[in-house]
Formats: C-alpha cells, sequence, structure tokens
C-alpha cells in the first residue's frame, strides 16, 4: 500500500503558498517598486496639487467623506485629501532628512567603534548606552526644546535619537569582518586601518546601511508626527501631519472624525510602505531571511 | 554566599546608576545652555502688555534666569546633593512635589498598561508562533504590524472618537468623574477612567511584545527538544505549555521590562489626548512652558525609571533560568 | 513488525534570489525490523538516516511530502497512525542532552514522557523510579536540570526517556558519538538490553563498528536509498555485495582504511540512474541509466 | 457672497427651531439615557447633585497651574475668588468699593491711602486689618510673579484700618492692582499657600485635582452677600472638552469657541457675552530701516508708513460683515483698542465698508494705478505689504483673509502669512500682524501706542511715535485717579483734531470684538455679566456671587 502524504495540491491555502513560492521574486521587486512609487508620489503630491483646494471655502465647511471630497473638508471648507497629502510630503521630507542625517551618524559612529576600538569604541557604547537610558520621546522632547523648537528642532532631535541602532549593527559588522581572514591578510600586507575601511568594510556595510536608513525611516516619521502633535515640533502654521491631527483634536465631540480618521490613515499606509520596503530590501539582500 | 552576590550586585548596579545619572544631568544642561527660548517670555506668555521690564527682571531674578548656566548646573547639583530637584517654573512647586504626585497618577495607568501589553502581547505570540504560517498567525502578524506603524496618539485619538464620542461608555477625559471629592471616588469610577487611557497606552507594548514572542516561541518550536517532544507524542498545546512557554519566558520579560521606556513615552501621547494628569502631561507642559528645573527632574526621573525596569529584569533572570546565577557570567 | 519499502522524501525549497525548488532528500528506502532484533542503519550525514526516523514518528518537517509503503505491526503507519503511536509504540532515543528542555528538571521530563506513553501520574512517578533504580541514577538526579548532567548519565537519561514507555519500537539516532568509550559501551549494551525484552530496535549511526557491536543486521544507506541490508556477520566475512558497502568496509581503520573516493552526491544534483554510479568502480551502462532496485540475494556461506 | 449665505442659513436653523418647539419635540430618549447613565454614576457617591443650587459644574478653563496665590498674580482675570480686594469693578465697569470703605490719592498722585471695614475675616477666622493690606502689596512688589506691582515704593499700615500706598511715580493705573490684587493673609502667607489659599473671598478651597478640576464651597464668614451657589466645581478641560460635557450634561457651565456656539445643547442656553477682546491689524508705523531693534530685527515698512494707507484700509473694512462671516454674528465691530469700556472715545468710531472713500484717501495721498494691475503706486512703490497672524489661531487666519479680499477694490494688496509667535516677533516690527488685545487695565493701551514702549517686543510693536499722543497718554498716566485719566485716555485715541485711530494717525486699523460665548444651564441665571477683557473663560466668574438657581 501507497499512503502520499502532504501531497502539495491538496488544499487552496497550499496552493496559495505554492504561488506565492513561486512568485516570490517578482513580488518582492514588484513590492519594492510599488512601495517606492506609492511614497515618492506622496511626496511630490503637493507639486501636482498646488495651492488649490488648501483655501477656505466656507460654504463646504464640515463635509463629511464623499466623492467630492474623498477626506471630507474641514472647519474653513479646506479639502482634507489635499491638506492631509501636503501635510504628508512635509512630514516625509522632514522625517526624510532628519533620518538620513541620523544614518549618517549612526554610520560614522559605528565604523569608529568598530574600526578604532580601545576607548573610542568604549566611549560610542557608553554614549549608545546613555541614549538607551533615555525614553526615547522624552529625549526628543528634550532635544527639540533645546534647540528652540520648529522644523529645525524636530529634525535636529530626530537626527540625535535615531542613530543608536544602526551604529550597533554597523560596529558590529566591522567586528566580524574585522576578524574575517581576507582583514587579517591585508593587515599583515601592511594596509592602513583607512585602506581596509574603505576597501573591506565599506562593500559589506553598504546593504546593512541601506536597510538600516529605511528601516529608521518609519520611526523618524512617527516620532516627527508625535513631536508635532504635541506642539513641540513643526510650527503650527505648516500643513504637517502631526499639526493636522493635533487640530482634528479640537473638533472630536462634534463628530467630526474624518478630520483624525482620515489623515491618521493615510500616515499608518506610509508608515506601513516604509516597513514594507524595507523588509523586501532586506529579503532581496539575505534571502535566508525569507524562507519559510 | 548569594547575599554577598546580591550586596555586590546592588552596589555595582548603584555606581552604575550613579555614573548614568550624571552623565544624563550634564548632558541635558549642556543641550539647554544652548536653547534660544526666553525663559521669561515662556513664563508670562499672554501678559506681556502688563508686565513691566522691572517686573521682568524681578522674574529672572526670581526664578535665577539671569545666571549663567553653568552657575545654574552648579546650584542645580548642590541642591541635588541636599535631595533637593529645585522649583517648578509652571507648578510654583518642588519638581520632586511635582513629579511625585503626577506619577502616582501616572503610574496606575502604567501598571495596567504595562500588565495588559505584557499579557496580550504574550498570548497573541504564544499562538501566532504555535500557529506558524495558519491564517491565524497571518492575521495576528498583520495586526501586529500595523499597530507597529501606528502613530500612538492616532490610535489613542480613534479609541476616544469611538468609546467616548460615538459609544459614550468612556469618559472624555480626565482622571476621575468631575465634582467629586477625592474620597468619594468609588474604585469603578476610578477604573472607569483609568482603562481607556490604559488600553490606548498598551496598543503600543502588545505589537512589540507578541512579534518577539511569536518569534522566540518559533525558534523554540523548532529546537531539538522540542522535535523530541514531538517524537514522544506531546501535542502542540502541550509543547508550548510545557517547553514553549518556560523558555520564551525570559526573553519575554526582558522585553517586558525594557519596554517600560517605551511605555513612559507613550504616556505622554496618551495623556495628551486623554487629558489625564500625569506625568507625561506635565513633561508636554514643561518643554512647552520653558519649565527647565521640571524639564531636568522629569529626565533625571524618566532615567532612573527606565534603570530601574532594566535592573528589575536582570534580577528576574536567575529565578527563571537555573543556569544564570546573579553576577555571574 | 516494521517493515518500509521504496520510501521517499520530498521537501520544497527556496533558493538565493527566491527561486522555489524541490529536493528529494530520500530516493528509495527499504528497511525491515523484527521484534527483539537490534537494526543499524549506517550512512554517512546526508544518507537520510535521520530523516527516516523522523518519517516513522510523523515529525518531518512540513514543507516535507512522503510517499512509499511503511507497515508497522502489520497495519499499513500512515502519518495519522503514526502519530497516535509515537511516545506509546514507538520511541525514540535523542542524540544528545540537547534534545532535553534546559529549563526542566529532568525527572519531570522523563516522568511527562512516562505520561504521554499513557501512564497516570503516580505511576509514571514510579517507573521514573524504577527506571532511573534501573541505570544506577541517583534520586537527586531527578531534581538536576540538563546542564547539570554528566555525559554517561545524560546518555542513561536519554534511554530512560524511550524504556519508561514500553515502546516495541525503539529509535536510536546516533547515541554515541563524542562520548567516552566507556561510555558508549554502556550506552549500545542498554540498546542490546531492550531487544532483549523483546523489543525491536533501530540504532541510527555513522559509526559502524558501534553498529557491529550490537546490531542483528546493518543497513546501509547512500544518498536517501538503501544498498543493502546485511547480517552484522556477513561485514567480518567480508560477504558484502554493494560496492559502497564495500568501499565502507574498507574504509574502516582496522581494515584498508581507505577513504571511499569522490563525494555523496547532493539532493539537489543525483545521478541520472544509480545514485553511487558516479563513484562505483564496476559502473555498467544499465547502472547510468536506471537505479536498480533492492534485491533479495540467497545467504552466503 | 459667502457672508450672506451663512446669515441665511442661520435665518433657516432659527426657524427650524422654531417649528421644533411648537410641534414641542420631545427629546430623544435614548440619547437622554445614555448621556445620563455617566452623570447617574456621578452622582451615586457625590453628596451634591451636580446641576442644582447645592453644586454646579463650570469648564470655562482658568486653571492656575501655579497655585492660587494673587501676590503672584492669581486673580489677574478678576475674581480671585478666595480672596476679596480692596476694590472692584460692577456689571458697568465703575470701581465700587469691596474691601475698602474709602480710598484717596494725593495732591501729587503718589500716596493713596484706603480705608478698609473692619468685619472682613479670613476663611481661617482671623481678621483682616491693614497690616494684611500693607503685607500684600509689599509682598506683591517683590515677589516676581504675574502682577506687576513694581510702581509701589512702599505700603505702610498707618492704623487697623487704614493703608498708606506709596508709588515711585504717579500712576492713574495703579488703581487696577487694587481691583485685582487679593488680599493675603500675612499670618498664613507661607510656603504651600498657593495650594491652600487662605482668603476673605465669597468662596473657599475644598479640594484641586490638579490638571482636572478644582473644587470649592461658600465661604460662611463672607462679609457680603452669601452667594446662592454653595459649591462649585471647576473642570479644566479643552473647548472641545468642554463641549463635550455640556453635551452630556455634566457641566452647567462651558466656555466654548464661537465655532461651537452655533450648535445648539437641549437644556442649555447660548450666552454670549460682549467683551474687549479684540483682533486688529497693527501697521509699522515708521518708514523701512529707519531701525532696528535691540535684537537686530528690521523695523519699519515703507507701504504702512504713508498715512493714506492706513487711513485707506480703515475705510475699506467692512467690519460688520467680519464680525457675521467670521464669528458667527458673535462679535462686533472695533474701532478702538478699548470698545465699550468707559474710556472709549466713541467719536473716533468710522463709517466703515467705504470703498470710494478709501479709494478718495488714496488718490489724495498720491497713490493711483498706473499701471493698470490694480495695484496702486507710488513714486514706484507699489502698496503691497504682508499681513502675519497666529497660524493655528482658525479666527486670525480668517480674518486676514477676509481683510485681505476687502482691501483689494481699493488697490491695496495684501499677501497672507501664517507663522507661530516665535516666527512671527522678529518680523512684526516691518510687516502687518494680526494681534489681539483687551484689558480692563489701560496700561494696555499706554504700551500700544506710548513711543517709549517700543522696544522690539509685542509692546508698541509698530513704533508708533507722536509726541503729541505721548504727552497727552503721559498725562493719563500720571493723573491721580482713573476719573481724571479718563479724559486724556479719550483724548490720545480722537480729540477732534488728533489721536492714534482712524480719523487721526490710525496706527491700528481694529477689526472686531469677540463675543465670548457660554453654553450655560437653563436653570441657571448668571446676571449681568460685565464686558469682558481677552481671556475667555474665568472672567465671566467677576460676578459668581450673583448667580442664582431658578429650577427646584
Amino acid at each position: 500500500m501507497t499512503i502520499t502524504v502532504n501531497s502539495p495540491q491538496k488544499s487552496p491555502q497550499k496552493l496559495w503558498r505554492i504561488w506565492r513560492q513561486n512568485n516570490r521574486r517578482q513580488q518582492t521587486l514588484g513590492a519594492i517598486v510599488l512601495g517606492t512609487l506609492f511614497l515618492l508620489g506622496i511626496i511630490v503630491s503637493p507639486w501636482f496639487l498646488g495651492e488649490s483646494g488648501l483655501s477656505t471655502v466656507l460654504t463646504q465647511r464640515n463635509q463629511p467623506p464623499s466623492l467630492a471630497h474623498l477626506f471630507g473638508t474641514d472647519w474653513l471648507g479646506r479639502d482634507m485629501l489635499r491638506r492631509s497629502l501636503h501635510g504628508l510630503s512635509l512630514s516625509l521630507r522632514v522625517g526624510l532628512l532628519a533620518a538620513s542625517v541620523s544614518a549618517l551618524i549612526g554610520t560614522g559612529l559605528g565604523l569608529a567603534a568598530g574600526t578604532f576600538g580601545g576607548w573610542v569604541d568604549a566611549v560610542i557604547i557608553w554614549i549608545v548606552d546613555v541614549f538607551f537610558s533615555l525614553p526615547h520621546l522624552v529625549l526628543l522632547i528634550l532635544i527639540a526644546f533645546a534647540v528652540g523648537g520648529g522644523t529645525k528642532g524636530v529634525i535636529i532631535a530626530v537626527a540625535l535619537t535615531h542613530w543608536t541602532s544602526l551604529a550597533r549593527v554597523i560596529r558590529a559588522e566591522v567586528l566580524q569582518t574585522n576578524s574575517s581572514d581576507y582583514v587579517h591578510l591585508s593587515r599583515h600586507l601592511g594596509k592602513s586601518s583607512l585602506w581596509i575601511a574603505r576597501h573591506h568594510m565599506v562593500p559589506h556595510i553598504v546593504p546593512q546601511l541601506l536597510v538600516g536608513l529605511i528601516l529608521l525611516f518609519p520611526h523618524a516619521i512617527l516620532h516627527e508626527a508625535a513631536l508635532s502633535f504635541i506642539g513641540i515640533g513643526l510650527s503650527p502654521h505648516l500643513p504637517a501631519i502631526g499639526i493636522i491631527l493635533a487640530e482634528s483634536m479640537r473638533h472630536l465631540s462634534t463628530g467630526y472624525w474624518w478630520l483624525g480618521v482620515m489623515p491618521g490613515i493615510l500616515l499608518l499606509l506610509a508608515v506601513k510602505a516604509f516597513d514594507w520596503l524595507g523588509e523586501n530590501l532586506r529579503s532581496l539582500f539575505d534571502p535566508k531571511t525569507s524562507q519559510g | 554566599m548569594q547575599i554577598r552576590l546580591l550586596l555586590v550586585f546592588a552596589a555595582q548596579k548603584l555606581l552604575r546608576l550613579g555614573r548614568l545619572l550624571m552623565a544624563v544631568a550634564v548632558f541635558t544642561f549642556v543641550l539647554l545652555s544652548f536653547s534660544p527660548i526666553d525663559p521669561v517670555k515662556a513664563y508670562i506668555g499672554a501678559d506681556m502688555m502688563q508686565i513691566s521690564a522691572d517686573q521682568q527682571a524681578l522674574i529672572a531674578e526670581r526664578w535665577g534666569l539671569d545666571q549663567p548656566m553653568w552657575s545654574r548646573f552648579l546650584d542645580w547639583l548642590g541642591q541635588l546633593l541636599q535631595g533637593n530637584l529645585g522649583t517648578s517654573l509652571v507648578f510654583n512647586q518642588p519638581v520632586s512635589e511635582v513629579i511625585a504626585s503626577r506619577f502616582q497618577a501616572s503610574l496606575q495607568m502604567l501598571a495596567i498598561a504595562w500588565l495588559l501589553s505584557g499579557l496580550l502581547g504574550l498570548a497573541l505570540g504564544l499562538i501566532a508562533g504555535a500557529l506558524e504560517g495558519h491564517w491565524i498567525d497571518r492575521l495576528i502578524r498583520l495586526y501586529a504590524y500595523t499597530l507597529a506603524s501606528s502613530p500612538t496618539f492616532w490610535v489613542a485619538l480613534l479609541l476616544l472618537i469611538v468609546f467616548a464620542v460615538s459609544f459614550k461608555i468612556a469618559p472624555i477625559c480626565c482622571a476621575a468623574p468631575p465634582g467629586v471629592l477625592s474620597q468619594n471616588v468609588t474604585f469603578w469610577q476610578h477604573l472607569h477612567h483609568l482603562l481607556l487611557p490604559a488600553v490606548a497606552l498598551s496598543i503600543i507594548g502588545i505589537a512589540n511584545i507578541a512579534l518577539h514572542t511569536r518569534q522566540k516561541l518559533i525558534d523554540v518550536l523548532h529546537s531539538d527538544y522540542v522535535l523530541f517532544a514531538r517524537a514522544q507524542g506531546e501535542s502542540l498545546w502541550n509543547i508550548v505549555r510545557y517547553h514553549g512557554f518556560r523558555n520564551i519566558l525570559l526573553p519575554a520579560i526582558t522585553l517586558q521590562f525594557a519596554s517600560l521606556s517605551e511605555l513612559f513615552g507613550g504616556s505622554v501621547l496618551v495623556e495628551q489626548v486623554f487629558a489625564y494628569p500625569g506625568l507625561g502631561e506635565a513633561t508636554v507642559q514643561a518643554a512647552l512652558r520653558s519649565d527647565i528645573p521640571l524639564l531636568v527632574g522629569i529626565v533625571f526621573f524618566s532615567a532612573l525609571f527606565v534603570y530601574t525596569g532594566n535592573t528589575l529584569a536582570d534580577l528576574s533572570y536567575p529565578i527563571i533560568d537555573p543556569r544564570i546565577r546573579l553576577g555571574g557570567q | 513488525m516494521l517493515s518500509i519499502s521504496n520510501l521517499g522524501v520530498i521537501f520544497t525549497q527556496y533558493d538565493q534570489g527566491l527561486r522555489r525548488k524541490q529536493l528529494t532528500v530520500i530516493t528509495a528506502l527499504d528497511l525491515d525490523v523484527q521484534a527483539g532484533e537490534v537494526v543499524a542503519v549506517v550512512g554517512a550525514s546526508g544518507s537520510g538516516k535521520s530523516l527516516l526516523a523522523h518519517a516513522l514518528l510523523g515529525i518531518l518537517p512540513e514543507n516535507a511530502a512522503m510517499s512509499g509503503t511503511l507497515q508497522f505491526q502489520g497495519e499499513p503507519l500512515t502519518p495519522e497512525r503514526s502519530r497516535s503511536l509515537r511516545g506509546k509504540a514507538i520511541a525514540l532515543i535523542p542524540q544528545s542532552v540537547g534534545y532535553l528542555d534546559p529549563l526542566m528538571r529532568v525527572g519531570k521530563q522523563v516522568q511527562r514522557v512516562a505520561q504521554l506513553a499513557g501512564q497516570s501520574k503516580a505511576n509514571a512517578s514510579t517507573s521514573v523510579d524504577r527506571t532511573f533504580a534501573r541505570y544506577d541514577l541517583p534520586m537527586a538526579t531527578r531534581d538536576r536540570y540538563p546542564f547539570e548532567l554528566s555525559g554517561g548519565m545524560a546518555r542513561r537519561i536519554l534511554v530512560s526517556t524511550a524504556v519508561v514507555t514500553q515502546a516495541q519500537l525503539v529509535i536510536a539516532d546516533e547515541p554515541t558519538p563524542g562520548l567516552h568509550p566507556d561510555v558508549v559501551r554502556e550506552t549500545l549494551s542498554h540498546l542490546r538490553e531492550l531487544a532483549r525484552e523483546g523489543r525491536g530496535v533501530i540504532l541510527i549511526t555513522h559509526d559502524i563498528e558501534a553498529a557491529l557491536q550490537i546490531a542483528d543486521r546493518v543497513a546501509v544507506f547512500y544518498a536517501g536509498t538503501t544498498v543493502e541490508i546485511a547480517a552484522s556477520k556477513d561485514f567480518s566475512l567480508g560477504n558484502l555485495r554493494h560496492p559502497y558497502t564495500q568501499a565502507l568496509w574498507r574504509s574502516l581503520p582496522q581494515n584498508e582504511f581507505v577513504p571511499v573516493p569522490g563525494n555523496q552526491p547532493s539532493p539537489e544534483h543525483l545521478p541520472e540512474g544509480c545514485l553511487f554510479s558516479d563513484r562505483c568502480p564496476w559502473v555498467s551502462d544499465i547502472c547510468r541509466a536506471e537505479r536498480p532496485p533492492l534485491r533479495q540475494l540467497p545467504r552466503i556461506g | 457672497m459667502q457672508i450672506f449665505k451663512r446669515k441665511r442659513l442661520l435665518e433657516v436653523l432659527s426657524v427650524l427651531l422654531a417649528s421644533c418647539a411648537i410641534a414641542s419635540c420631545t427629546p430623544n430618549p435614548t440619547d437622554s439615557n445614555t448621556a445620563d447613565s455617566t452623570a447617574d454614576s456621578t452622582a451615586e457617591s457625590s453628596p451634591a447633585q451636580s446641576g442644582s443650587a447645592e453644586q454646579i459644574v463650570l469648564a470655562i478653563g482658568g486653571e492656575s497651574e501655579e497655585g492660587y496665590d494673587p501676590t503672584l498674580g492669581w486673580g489677574r482675570y478678576g475674581a480671585p475668588l478666595f480672596q476679596s480686594t480692596l476694590l472692584k469693578r460692577d456689571e458697568n465697569l465703575n470701581i465700587v468699593n469691596d474691601l475698602a470703605t474709602d480710598y484717596t490719592v494725593s495732591e501729587d498722585g503718589k500716596t493713596w491711602t484706603v480705608t478698609i471695614r473692619e468685619d472682613a475675616i479670613f476663611s481661617d477666622g482671623k481678621p483682616l486689618t491693614a497690616a494684611d493690606v500693607a503685607y500684600t502689596f509689599n509682598k506683591a512688589a517683590q515677589s516676581g510673579g504675574l502682577t506687576d506691582v513694581t510702581q509701589l515704593e512702599k505700603a505702610t499700615a498707618v492704623d487697623n484700618k487704614t493703608v498708606e500706598l506709596t508709588l515711585k511715580k504717579p500712576q492713574s493705573t495703579f488703581v487696577n492692582r487694587l481691583i485685582t490684587l487679593g488680599i493675603v493673609p500675612e499670618h498664613a502667607h507661607g510656603k504651600d499657600y498657593a495650594r491652600n489659599p487662605v482668603g476673605s473671598g465669597p468662596y473657599k478651597m475644598v479640594q484641586w485635582d490638579e490638571g482636572q478640576q478644582l473644587i470649592v464651597e461658600a465661604n460662611p464668614d463672607y462679609y457680603g452677600e452669601a452667594p446662592d451657589i454653595q459649591r462649585l466645581v471647576f473642570l479644566f478641560v479643552e473647548e472641545d472638552g468642554a463641549f463635550a460635557a455640556a453635551k452630556s450634561r455634566q457641566v452647567q457651565v462651558a466656555a466654548v469657541p464661537q465655532s461651537l456656539a452655533v450648535q445648539t445643547i437641549q437644556g442649555m442656553n447660548l450666552r454670549d457675552v460682549i467683551s474687549v477682546d479684540n483682533r486688529g491689524l497693527m501697521f509699522p508705523y515708521l518708514p523701512a530701516n529707519s531701525k532696528k531693534t535691540p535684537d537686530g530685527d528690521p523695523v519699519g515698512n515703507d507701504v504702512t508708513a504713508d498715512l493714506a494707507i492706513r487711513q485707506a484700509a480703515n475705510y475699506a473694512i467692512d467690519r460688520q460683515a467680519l464680525v457675521d462671516g467670521i464669528l458667527e454674528g458673535y462679535g462686533s465691530p472695533a474701532y478702538g483698542p478699548v470698545s465699550g469700556l468707559a474710556w472709549e472715545e466713541t467719536k473716533a468710531d468710522i463709517e466703515d465698508a467705504q470703498i470710494e472713500k478709501a479709494k478718495e484717501i488714496l488718490a489724495e495721498g498720491g497713490w493711483a494705478d498706473s499701471d493698470g494691475d490694480g495695484i496702486v503706486e507710488k513714486n514706484g512703490l507699489k502698496a503691497e505689504f504682508t499681513v502675519l497672524y497666529k497660524a493655528d489661531d482658525s479666527i486670525r487666519q480668517a480674518l486676514a483673509l477676509a481683510t485681505a479680499e476687502m482691501l483689494k477694490p481699493i488697490g491695496i494688496q495684501a499677501n497672507v502669512e501664517g507663522k507661530s509667535w516665535d516666527d512671527i516677533e522678529p518680523l512684526m516690527h516691518s510687516n502687518v500682524v494680526v494681534f489681539g488685545w483687551g484689558s480692563h487695565d489701560q496700561t494696555e493701551m499706554y504700551n500700544l501706542y506710548y513711543s517709549k514702549a517700543a522696544q522690539g517686543d509685542y509692546n508698541n510693536a509698530g513704533y508708533y511715535a507722536d509726541p503729541a499722543i505721548d504727552s497727552t497718554l503721559d498725562l493719563a498716566m500720571g493723573a491721580p485717579s482713573e476719573a481724571e485719566a479718563v479724559t486724556y485716555w479719550k483724548a490720545a485715541q480722537w480729540d477732534g483734531k488728533q489721536g492714534m485711530t482712524t480719523k487721526g494717525d490710525a496706527a491700528w486699523a481694529w477689526l472686531v470684538n469677540l463675543n465670548h460665548t457660554y453654553f450655560v444651564d437653563e436653570c441657571l441665571d448668571i446676571g449681568k455679566s460685565q464686558i469682558e477683557p481677552h481671556g475667555h473663560g474665568w472672567p465671566i466668574t467677576a460676578n459668581i456671587t450673583e448667580w442664582k438657581w431658578t429650577c427646584k
């Protein structure tokens, strides 16, 4: 008697899995393209939308979402979709800038710690520990306050607080590469630390950096929005997403739910898109994580 | 023997704490010395027109704002050695008292949120991990990933819209019903006002803990000892119960204590949304109104809080895992 | 008691670049075990030995598909039946102490095994006491954690897990590597003892010498196929038929000590015909074209 | 256009409401049930039912996080509640005695002698004496809080009931300190006074849950007429929260913004209180680059330095339209900084919304549209400026936008830009800014227009400087009493020949006064309210002792 077990063609769930498996590479690439397009679309949307729809139309105040206004209108009759896109675009740009600066700091310190070792390493590790010893948001508030708030404040605060994890990753990567055979060889050949860093470290670190950077974005953007929400971030006249959400707090009890819900969903989608992008990039670089 | 180890452990931890707090204090003051905000103006606020220049000078003198930052730091340090964190500008009260009373209000919320996120996160993580690949796992992962990308304050806002505005089953603000003397507030009223903020706060932690627990459980389920247990005919849920749970407890507890830091930060946002008068709300006040002594005090306190959480996690290791000895390895 | 014929196991996996592929890790395994005998399964790593054990216990990973005929005590051994029999009628003695939960006291773990085999809690506890006594394990061992055990103790505990169950078929998966020779001898004698009690024992090992010490018969696996099943004494007599078995025999230190040239083919690149064809000194055209089935040969001598 | 539509809409709404009343539609039972459920649970354990003569709940903001110490500024918006003041303003803002029985000011205006009543006792049972008054003034003068008593040289108690306040120089506005500074007991004014205030006011503190609520109850020892409402609960929530609480009937008085005032709440009436809470456009008075502020920010603007521009803008703006369209009708036109107050010069009012007159003024001033782009020019200078407003303030935003629309027809191009105060501060001496002020204290008007007050901050941000006005303001400030000063205050606004308002220098274009809007329980009679100063909320408590609960 012959028993065939776990036949792959048995259930629809299995079929689905096989379809997914077969298309994984295309899916990953597709996801990367789709995510990038979505985010780019949001970032450049204000240039296509222009200022139209941002002016006050008193006859169209407080309209719930409809076909004409997908996100409804606010208490001045402004189209919430346009406002949200403007706001999110601004928030994304601020977040991107801050995250990029943060990634630079993280890479620099991570490389320094891993390459020079000794007291440099000890000092950097200690700084990282001090940063980890404070709640993230408290640290953000402190720094944003200290530099005087506003857009500049947010960028500096986010940039100064998000580098720690990346620095750790890069440092570990450097240490691992450092102990590898070819680095030993180069060292024996009398190459300088800098030469080794440039020729051996950088190629290993760039993929880590890229993924790390993209996974930094969502954090940076969420924290930017949070800071703006509590009033220490972007100036209230800028249509940042945090500001829009904070404004919606003033219209909760009147039942204008769309003022808070719709922009929040857009923000959520953008953050998820970054996460998605990061995960897919990572699985492209490192197929191990995509198993199973 | 054990007691000596414990003492050594405590001494080490205290030393590190002292060093850390010192660093935090110096760091904070250095940062604040760069601040372009004029605290006198921030203090006066809307009353600018009725306050003469003489009075402004008087105000600066009262708060020592006319001194350079380094001398204020030395003053502050001197006071600190006497156990005094200075006086809050906004609340005109010793900073330690402000923190104590505010933290008391936050503590209950933090505790509920902490337990909720820990238990729910653990449960969801266990289910998802055990059913890896199943649609339930997919659902839980989707939920957790979505939550992880959601702005905390927005989730809180949604909860407020749904439960307080639409269904009217939760209060829209505050920590107690209006007009009721504190001694007359019942336990249920108290809970009623506490619950929604706590739930909102716990949601941040759930995602993180669930995802980590899931991953850890999957690792455990792929381990040799689980393979052996399966070979003995152990069912999936009993494997989770007898082996999975025990082996993920340690990382879960580490994570749980480490999450105190995130929770503390989250409380700043949640209290803002729910107008809950806790320490988080005071943090925002301190920053918005340039109350430097209070801000420094809160930064200081939060570092202590996070450190305590991590130390508790360290202490819990040897209890759970016999392989780990206090102070050893 | 147990008979396996033409067992196949196929894995579905992803490749670098995320392409899916199918791996045939077991092509055609044949084996039969009688009550009271020890059958050793030998072969290089990757020959499918451990997977056989997993297949019998129904604990193959989810992405594995199984084919072929399995019979246990006269009835087909479906995965469902494996599930209900494992831990009761079929028991596994794992490789190392790593197969014990590091955070659970060993006494409790062995007791749990007994309970899973169908004993009540109290009975299970006495079974553990009895078994521990049988293997000279002090009572205090019950309260130890796996990391606190010495090598020999750990081995006896692992054997205990099979003994407490009354299972008719015991599969010992690589019980000897890295052990002190005394412990190896002791472990093997425990296995032999189990067979003497009337159980069937499958001893999975790559250590032919150890296998020959206690096994009645030896099955030789190569790249997921059974190339030969021979009586133990056939080895000492040199009555070996398959070229791989012969090569293996020659590679032993007490014999010619010449390693088998070449490598076992990876499941990704299995040869067309006989799996040993690329290394076989006597390869014929037929072998290159098709895989010869296992044949029953008359006993020589 | 839009404004008219709103008006129509309001009419339609009111008709609908009226017809509803005729049809006597009953409140939706399910609605009131859900609303009451929370209130019920409150009532269970609370001895006093909210919404009765026993207890009312007010959500009008105004928490003093610093505590309730008058020497640090508590009560500067009126009614210190726990303490009483020497003088107070009645509902018509006339100065009347409270603790004081009489006060005189010396010829040179530097010595104020106040006699006080002898029946006032603090809530701890000790009598209030002249020594306490002297202590309070001396303390406030040096404590560095938010009340400015720096003009005081010293206060001395002559005897048990007479105090002498000596000023450094005459200051007619000093009377406002007598009106706002609550008297604290010297014997009980310690470190924790701010959190446990003891005073001779109509109410005493029961409990203060910081950040949440303040519970006070009637002071049985109060020397004045006993208040009708026994216990007050001040709920400290945002305006939106106040509205929500009002909707669920948890509060009896809720301060709401104008945008929420158009809503209706069953069982509550909307009360709009006239205020001097004004909004106006501040024009930089000097030509561009005439000087720099101490911080190095530019001062002056060539366009607004031209009188014709400022006057024309004043005449062109349709203030009533702003009130109707933006304030939902809850407001009044403003022509000066002190609308409705006793020291307002009503002769300074103008007939506005006069496009033609505005155009004439421009033409006379030499402004003409020579290139046909719709914007007038003079000597090659276009009549164009930027209007800055605090960006998160929707009313200021709407005012700025609407005003810019109104200036367009006369050929003035106003570019509207929203910014935060931090960003506005460096720009506010060289650009037009939407400001909002309004106080019962004339010091504010003085600081808005007095040339030497311009020091690069909010005081006289436009660097207005007119020597004649300066001397009139000096006379007003130096007058021995408010009554005598009023003549000068009025003259500074417009004396028939010159003044700082439109007909004179037109240093500002005042736009509107906001009405402060409150939802008040139908059963609560809050009497006649004062014209409220800038600051929505707390000022409504000025006459709280007269509030009555009219239902059983």
